[in-house]
């Protein structure tokens, strides 16, 4: 894929949101008691990247299926999902392959379990062609009520202890563990998207579908795949979930699809299909991140910050945009 | 830290308080009360942040603030577990942390003031026994229950109280339990199916006031109200609270669930004003059953 | 001895409420081209589209070489070698131009992982021998419909098919575009390729075909050799009915200025001047890219970058948006009638009415009945083929669809129309039939700007001929000077012209 | 807008999940005293009426907006706003226009303060070219910070007396009231979509906006209407909300924007735009209300109840659609 000088603009472009959020959380941060700036203290910077981890994660594999022209809405459900599953077998199971295995064991489980929903997902939409929001937010409402439903509508604590419950909580949220993983998989993601035949027929069909299927391309096989890998991140973010909270929580992610949606749209994913990138998307997770960061460290009265934060989203995704040409964002 | 105040040259106490979730009616009591003994001591700073009912956000919150570090932190979880760590963190950076009403897994804290759910759904579970046995002469009759957001600990001793009372007397039945999230809107529409389900009830037995309200509204609807005795929890005051409808005669009881946060500023005032004050682990609040005999004394009292 | 490489036997095929083929037959053979003919909407897209695997027939036999074969996607019609480049340029408009050219083709997508320096090897060749000048990264939504023509047509030549379709694929190419396109005809004809024709121009037809098949209303009237028939038998067979080809028009003589433009620049022009008498037709000529549509554009108000000096009536006038260039007396038939014209999910009345619904209203309630009857009209005019004013437009087959758009044109009536490639995908019955649409504009005293890529449309329909060449007027010809000879030269820039400035 | 064969097919179809689910609703209904199927008692019948009608008044706009290729994701929000602001006006103002004249006033200043919502989405999205997913976004978190800011977190009580609160929360609950302006909204949405000038172009645009544009149709203040319609619904819903629960609660109205958007897409709109009805809207509103009220009558476990409803969703959804053509839900 080769790449010209406009897009490489557009990228700069797509950067200068988040550079002016950063500016303004610098300019406005309190200041600690040695006179520096809170927010541009180590710890707290990569504070940000860790709590942002968790939505990025499931932004990258939201970013597939809206490349594709689709929508999950079941993500968070399946966050929950995954942390259940993984606080289940940790607590719940006796195995004899010692603490690396059994964690190895239950992080398994629990993302096969959210791959699963993933291809049901996609195995609903292509099959029986319905389309992808319903069908996904049928199961957003069921797969709650599976996780509830495992769990006894209990919390599954994984404890502070030796064991290995909480061996796995106390790794898994390491603040730098979280970080590199999610780092990781927006790499593995932007290359399946950039240098893969998969990627390009992700995006492909998400573009013109007819075409697709003028092509010959296997859009329903690509279909499921997509739904499927963006279940498996889900898991990830749910099993990360689960290790930083210390517990496996069947109600965990209500509305986090949202934020992943808004994640991958204000890094100029669109909704339409077709046109986005992961790096925007990574782009668009750090705006949402270093945005809620800034709100909170100022102790900004929660109804005002829910207001301001309002305002500074539109801001930042308007100014990311400003000079992009206006042709480039009309639907064709 | 806590700095000199230019005027005075007294000291200044920051005082922050991480609430879960400001958009619940008790929540927004505990915070204006909570507010008001602040600004009567006159020299507390007090910063009261939202963890707006996510567990994540309630995490990073206090990471935030430990960066700050208070003199006082007062947290009120969102949930058990997750923020276990996080409040070892204030402890370890120095920080006297106070628990509110839902304990954590280990005590990373200073002093947890507990309110005894269980022993509230007891309460309320005798208190509808008796108005059975006043109703039948007898304990016997119906009982719908509406319950909050399962799993909450709150939903869970409420429940589990209430019910180690009704399992005594055989005669007495639950035949209807139904999920409305803490919610009016949900009390209401759930009781809307469940009076046509059920022609006979005796008693309706809400986790929280609303909820219990939301229930005599549908009943209302369907003429059904006289027949039912409306219960509820948590007692707030104000137009709006589960005491007024008590007085107004909605409710026929409501038990007081303590906002904690009167207790927890006088152990904190302590804490920081006299430097060998050692607080206990633990303390707990009792609660009070509201009827019309006190409910108007009671909401003078709770009512800010 | 030339081997029959494909046989279609008795194919039906219909559609709710058309019947779109009945029973028709076709032999490809090796080596030549197969040229099919027919009027809008007689089935010949649809046709190519169940020998492509695309649409599966309701009955009827597919053979390949000789032997049986079911098409039930368009993979297995990749992998016998069947290649084609549809009618409607169904385009990935946010991928760039080499990943259009390799997706899905058998060879280029080998292996797990995309091979840029692979790709990039094998698109340039393709670009080249059509003749398309943009680097491979380019977006194909940044380029202009002809680039995406040929970028489609790089694409099935891409594939190395032994059978290419071709639906309409000069339809929206200038003459020396189409050039390129009949040179790698002949020598793909020569490497033994067959390729199978469908296009309206009846020149084309007769200097590339062996053979004519003309469909009507989806029936085979018959398939002959193109060396023992002439044009008029073709057309015929294809419209069933004798054609007044309409002789050329009287010149304008009405004086009255209508437009007037002066030092027009933008981001794509540069010092357009120009007036438009009314009962004038003003053509636009130019090679792909030279701005022909962009100067319609910025008539109409869809380029915020003009400036310069633009008079309507002796008044000024800045184009706004198109709505207010409507509402000016200013109209424009786009190029591209898929993304700039249709709303496919409406109806073929609702589409023709979309611009007029204000005169339709009253009290913001639409009249039903007034639209019906004007658009009826209109449509019995300009002979719309549809199953019903209410049928879905997106049934309608390309050039019908044009039609429409035009109606609603007409139903605008505006003072001066600007038509961009009005004949684009039209049979020669409707091409016909738009001429005189043309010709009763300006008869009525309209004023009418036609932009076209066919140099004889141009030279039959207009008074005077504006040449640009990127961008830039390199002339004005009248009607008396103009030959195809002088409008080449002046659109590639190898004549001077009278004004030294530019 | 002429109706063939084909389209009162269609209409017939798209009936079909709903009287699959009837069907169901009365076979698995539970029977009174007197043996009789409850789910049939009349009063259950216009109970599901009277509860479908919030989401219904709100699915209207929502089919406007999704018609148009947009989304608002504020309605929820705007519901709040509503609910508060009638609570607010209705227990702080005081008036001396008598007791109806203060009621009209408290619904007109909450329909207008919602309307304006609306025309902030629609003026955003237009001039700062953003897409309604954000824009609306945005709004549906500042809005709910208003909200609650307004009432300073609390819940405005409208309580059971004799004064004007009580009058406007007993009348406005209603049920013959509430269903009879479901009912009428329903209708004039439908006319102005089948046989207005603006419905005609609400559609034309969301079908192809850049056609639209070419067809010189106002694209931006037909835009801005739409979405200030959905507001002013929204609104609508908001007011019966507070008087049906004789509250204003500025936490009314969390997620119902899925449901809303949920009843417009199970009724055949598509959220690619231009292709959908309010008849069919009405229908999905239904589906969903019938379905609630008989997994509730049946007193399932409230686990099982989401699972079953994602199961059913996708059944009755899957049932409406089977014949209608394949082609004619393509993207295209
Ligand atoms: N998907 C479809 N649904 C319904 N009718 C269709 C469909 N596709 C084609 N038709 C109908 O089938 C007939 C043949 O259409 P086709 O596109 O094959 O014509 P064509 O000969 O290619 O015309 P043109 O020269 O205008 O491209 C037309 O009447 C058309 O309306
Ligand atoms: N949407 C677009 N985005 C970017 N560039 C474009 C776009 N459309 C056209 N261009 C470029 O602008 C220039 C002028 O295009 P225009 O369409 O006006 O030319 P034209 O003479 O009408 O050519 P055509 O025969 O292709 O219609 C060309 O170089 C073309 O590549
Ligand atoms: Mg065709
Ligand atoms: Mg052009």
């Amino acid at each position: 894929m080769a790449i010209d000088g406009r897009r490489i603009f557009a990228r700069l472009q797509s950067v200068l949101g988040l550079a002016v959020i950063f500016l303004l959380a610098v300019l406005f941060s309190p200041k600690s008691g040695a006179g520096d700036r809170i927010f541009l203290e180590a710890g707290n910077l990569t504070d940000i990247l860790r709590q942002a981890a968790e939505i990025g994660v499931m932004a990258l594999g939201m970013t597939l299926v809206i490349l594709n022209a689709g929508i999950d809405l079941s993500v968070g459900s399946t966050l929950a999902l995954a942390a259940t599953v993984t606080a289940m077998v940790l607590t719940r199971w006796k195995t004899d392959l010692g603490q690396a295995g059994h964690i190895g064991l239950a992080v398994l489980a629990a993302l096969a379990a959210c791959a699963a929903v993933g291809a049901i997902n996609g195995a609903a939409i292509v099959s029986l062609r319905i389309q992808p929001f319903i069908v996904t937010l049928a199961t957003m409402i069921g797969i709650r009520g599976l996780a509830r439903r495992l769990t006894d509508n209990t919390n599954i604590d994984l404890g502070f202890g030796q064991d290995v419950a909480s061996t796995f909580a106390k790794t898994g949220s390491d603040k730098t563990l979280v970080v590199v993983i999610f780092a990781t998989l927006a790499v593995v993601c932007a290359v399946i998207l950039a240098r893969t035949v998969f990627g390009r027929r992700v995006k492909a069909i998400g573009d013109n579908e007819r075409a697709a299927l003028y092509a010959g391309l296997p859009i329903r096989r690509t279909r499921i795949w997509v739904y499927t890998l963006c279940g498996l991140l889900s898991g990830v973010a749910g099993v990360l979930h689960a290790a930083q909270n210390h517990q496996g929580n069947p109600n965990a992610g209500i509305s986090y699809e949202l934020d992943a949606i808004a994640a991958a749209v204000i890094g100029g994913t669109s909704l339409m299909g077709g046109s986005g990138s992961i790096g925007g998307t990574v782009v668009g997770t750090l705006i949402l991140g270093v945005l809620t960061n800034m709100l909170r460290l100022n102790n900004v009265d929660s109804n005002t910050e829910l207001m301001l934060k309002a305002v500074i989203i539109i801001a930042a995704v308007w100014i990311q945009q400003i000079r992009i040409s206006p042709l480039a964002r009309r639907k064709t | 830290g806590g700095g000199a105040n230019k005027d005075t040259g007294k000291k200044q106490f920051f005082v922050a308080f991480s609430q879960c979730n400001n958009a619940e009616p008790y929540r927004a009591a505990q915070n204006e009360l909570l507010t008001r003994i602040c600004s009567r001591s006159g020299d507390i700073r007090l910063s009261i942040s939202d963890g707006q009912q996510d567990t994540s956000k309630q995490i990073a919150q206090i990471e935030t603030l430990i960066l700050q570090k208070p003199d006082l932190l007062i947290v009120a979880p969102n949930e058990r577990a997750p923020l276990t760590a996080v409040m070892g963190k204030a402890m370890a950076a120095g920080i006297p942390t106070i628990c509110l009403e839902r304990d954590i897994v280990e005590p990373n804290y200073s002093a947890y003031v507990a309110c005894d759910n269980y022993a509230i759904g007891k309460m309320a579970g005798q208190f509808i026994v008796d108005q059975l046995k006043a109703r039948y002469g007898k304990p016997r009759g119906k009982i719908v229950e509406l319950k909050g957001l399962l799993g909450v600990e709150a939903q869970i001793n409420r429940h589990g109280g209430a019910h180690e009372v009704f399992e005594q007397y055989p005669d007495i039945k639950v035949v209807h339990e139904a999920v409305a999230d803490w919610l009016q809107s949900k009390g209401r529409e759930r009781m809307l199916e469940i009076l046509r389900a059920q022609p006979e009830i005796d008693v309706v037995y809400g986790h929280n006031d609303p909820m219990a309200v939301g229930a005599y509204l549908a009943a209302q609807e369907l003429g059904r109200e006289k027949q039912i005795i409306f219960v509820g929890v948590d007692g707030l005051g104000g137009p709006a609270g589960g005491i007024k409808k008590v007085m107004d005669g909605v409710l026929a009881a409501t038990f007081y669930y303590p906002l904690a946060v009167d207790k927890a500023m006088e152990i904190g005032n302590r804490m920081l004003r006299e430097p060998g004050f050692k607080p206990d682990k633990k303390y707990v609040l009792s609660s009070e059953i509201i009827t019309k005999a006190n409910a108007a004394e009671m909401y003078q009292k709770l009512t800010f | 001895m030339l081997t029959v490489l494909l046989t279609a036997r008795k194919i039906s095929k219909h559609f709710d409420g058309t019947q779109a083929l009945r029973d028709v037959d076709l032999e490809i053979e090796a080596g030549t081209v197969h040229a099919l003919v027919g009027e809008n909407g007689a089935g010949k897209s649809t046709l190519s589209k169940i020998i492509a695997g695309v649409v599966q027939p309701d009955s009827g036999e597919l053979a390949w070489d000789g032997k049986p074969v079911v098409l039930r996607d368009p993979v297995e019609a990749q992998r016998l070698g069947v290649g084609i480049i549809f009618q409607e340029l169904d385009v990935f408009p946010h991928l760039s131009v080499a990943d259009n050219l390799t997706i899905g083709s058998l060879g280029a997508e080998r292996g797990a992982f995309l091979n840029p320096r692979g790709m990039q090897s094998f698109c340039e060749p393709l670009l080249g021998e059509v003749g398309l000048r943009v680097p491979p990264g380019r977006l194909v939504s940044e380029l202009s419909i002809a680039q995406m023509q040929l970028v489609l047509i790089a694409r099935a030549l891409g594939m190395n098919a032994r059978l290419l379709i071709m639906d309409e694929p000069t339809s929206a190419l200038s003459d020396d575009n189409a050039e390129t396109l009949f040179r790698l005809i002949a020598q793909l004809k020569q490497k033994g390729v067959a390729i199978l024709y469908v296009s309206h121009k009846m020149d084309e037809i007769f200097r590339l075909s062996d053979r004519i098949t003309v469909l009507r209303d989806g029936a085979h009237i018959g398939t002959v050799l193109t060396s023992e028939t002439d044009m008029n038998r073709i057309i015929a067979m294809m419209v069933g009915r004798d054609l007044d080809a309409g002789s050329g028009r009287a010149a304008s003589t009405n004086q009255q200025v209508l437009l007037r433009v002066a030092g027009l620049s933008s981001r794509k022009l540069v010092n357009v001047n120009f007036q438009l008498h009314a009962g004038e037709v003003l053509g636009i000529a130019g090679l792909v890219g030279s701005g022909r549509s962009s100067l319609g554009a910025a008539l109409f108000g869809l380029d915020p970058t003009v400036r310069g000096r633009i008079e309507l009536r002796g008044l000024s006038y800045q184009p706004r948006s198109p709505g207010h260039a409507i509402d000016s007396g200013i109209g424009l038939l786009p190029e591209d009638r898929k993304t700039m014209g249709l709303m496919m999910q409406m109806s073929v009345q609702d589409n023709a009415t979309i611009s007029i619904l204000d005169r339709l209203q009253s009290f913001g309630f639409l009249r039903t009945g007034a639209a019906h009857g004007q658009a009826d009209e209109i449509h019995r005019r300009l002979r719309v083929k549809t199953a019903g004013a209410d049928a879905l437009i997106s049934t309608l087959s390309g050039g019908n669809q044009q039609k429409v758009l035009l109606a609603r044109w007409l139903l605008v009536n505006p003072e001066v129309m600007i038509l961009d490639d009005p004949t684009r995908g039209i049979d020669i019955g409707a091409k016909y039939d738009i001429y005189q649409v043309i010709r009763d504009l300006s008869g009525a005293g309209k004023g009418v700007i036609l932009i076209s890529s066919e140099l004889p449309e141009l030279l039959q329909c207009c008074d005077r001929i504006l040449v640009l060449h990127e961008g830039e007027q390199t002339g004005i010809l009248d009607r008396a000077e103009a030959t195809q000879e002088r409008i080449m030269a002046l659109a590639t820039r190898t004549e001077s012209l009278a004004d030294p400035g530019h």
